[in-house]
């Protein structure tokens, strides 16, 4: 019996002004199962990082649009995601 | 990251800088030798002293630069649509500012003045609503906070 | 002509004036590295190829030079109670002007951009109905046309 | 008998944009009595120009303050008045 490799894909995650004062980092790849979803990535992030508060309020961005966070579209290789917190530009 | 450039003539120019603004520079470009426009209108947001967390001595912006920049544009695509504007220009600074640094500009001009000050505040308002930039108010008592914003607002 | 120039800080500076208006230089003197305000706006009107009587080639504007100044300053006083403004600039050219001239500034800030959007807003209607100047379309076909304005407005 | 001097006064008249070019001047110094009104001093000038048209849209004023054009205020010597048509600053 032979051991199958389970098919993967890497993504770039992006921490955001006070999220990334929480994950200590500003961005990391992760490598996920093809068929993740941005919805379970969120779960994801939540779990490795149990501090970021108010998820509600935090928009999720995918290669620069902005998605719903409880989106069952699937994660594609290279995809770039953000966590944005509310904005206070100007 | 990918490449998502192609949004109209001024494509080119940085809505997002690291480095001062120049003030001149933007209002120079402004300049209309064959009369196009009559009015022009500019707003420059700047650092202030007093800020939602009391006393400030300077500012941190940050920003998710390529969606920023993105987003600036196609403001300035709808603003041109919504109004008739002739030139625009349209830049946010990133990075530690003292008081009184510029941290905005958005200079426009149309053909009337009631344009020109109503797609200024359009954009501005805008701005705040959909660009993806942060701040952090580097408080004169010592500690720094990232002021309370506004969720994104997607359309 | 009788002196009657008591009118607050910053009377002693030109309003109106047969020279370009220098923008950069207005511009310049709003910068505040003290961070009282927080934004600035400001008003260019210039001359447009299309005016009241068809394409124009050129304006020439006349005032009543010493009310007009009184006038002005006024106008200056009463936005600065009205509205919170720590700096102003008000200056409109007399003349000559060629298409694409600046024919007036108005420069100033505040804490708030509302107000600034405001203040500049109010100032440019308040020049419109009260400050005596003239201004006559120079046609491109050739001949001059004064343009039908508006009777003062008292208060 | 002796013959008595008439006392009068001198004012300065201003005619600005269209209004200078039906009067083909742009100031004039004016010699009148001293009891001349403001009502009087109107109407002493669009008899001397006829052409003066839409007397209600032109606004008077005496050092540099608008004043009422039927106004039975009474000069005096050195005083400045304007005929101010409609105005389109900015």
């Amino acid at each position: 019996m032979t051991t199958q490799m389970m098919p993967i894909i890497r993504v770039t995650v992006l921490y955001f002004a006070y999220i990334h004062e929480t994950t200590r980092k500003k961005e990391e790849i992760m490598e996920l199962s093809t068929n993740t979803s941005i919805k379970d990535l969120v779960s994801i992030i939540l779990t490795r990082y149990p501090n970021i508060k108010n998820i509600k309020n935090i928009k999720i961005s995918v290669n620069y649009h902005i998605v719903n966070s409880n989106s069952n579209s699937i994660l594609k290789n290279d995809d770039e995601v953000a966590l944005l917190p509310p904005i206070s530009g100007g | 990251m990918k490449s998502n450039n192609a949004l109209g003539p001024s494509s080119s120019s940085q809505r997002i800088t690291n480095s001062e603004i120049d003030v001149n520079d933007v209002i120079n470009s402004m300049a209309d030798i064959e009369g196009h426009s009559g009015a022009t209108v500019i707003f420059v947001g700047s650092v202030r002293n007093f800020g939602m967390n009391g006393k400030v001595k300077g500012m941190y912006y940050e920003s998710y630069t390529k969606m920023a920049e993105n987003k600036i544009k196609n403001i300035e695509k709808l603003a041109m649509e919504k109004y008739s504007i002739k030139k625009i220009k349209v830049v946010h600074r990133i990075g530690e500012l003292a008081l009184g640094n510029n941290s905005v500009i958005i200079a426009l001009s149309t053909p009337h003045s009631k344009d020109a000050f109503k797609a200024c505040k359009y954009i501005l308002a805008r701005i705040k609503q959909e660009v993806p930039i942060w701040k952090k108010e580097i408080l004169s008592k010592g500690d720094e906070k990232w002021v309370d914003g506004k969720s994104i607002k997607t359309n």
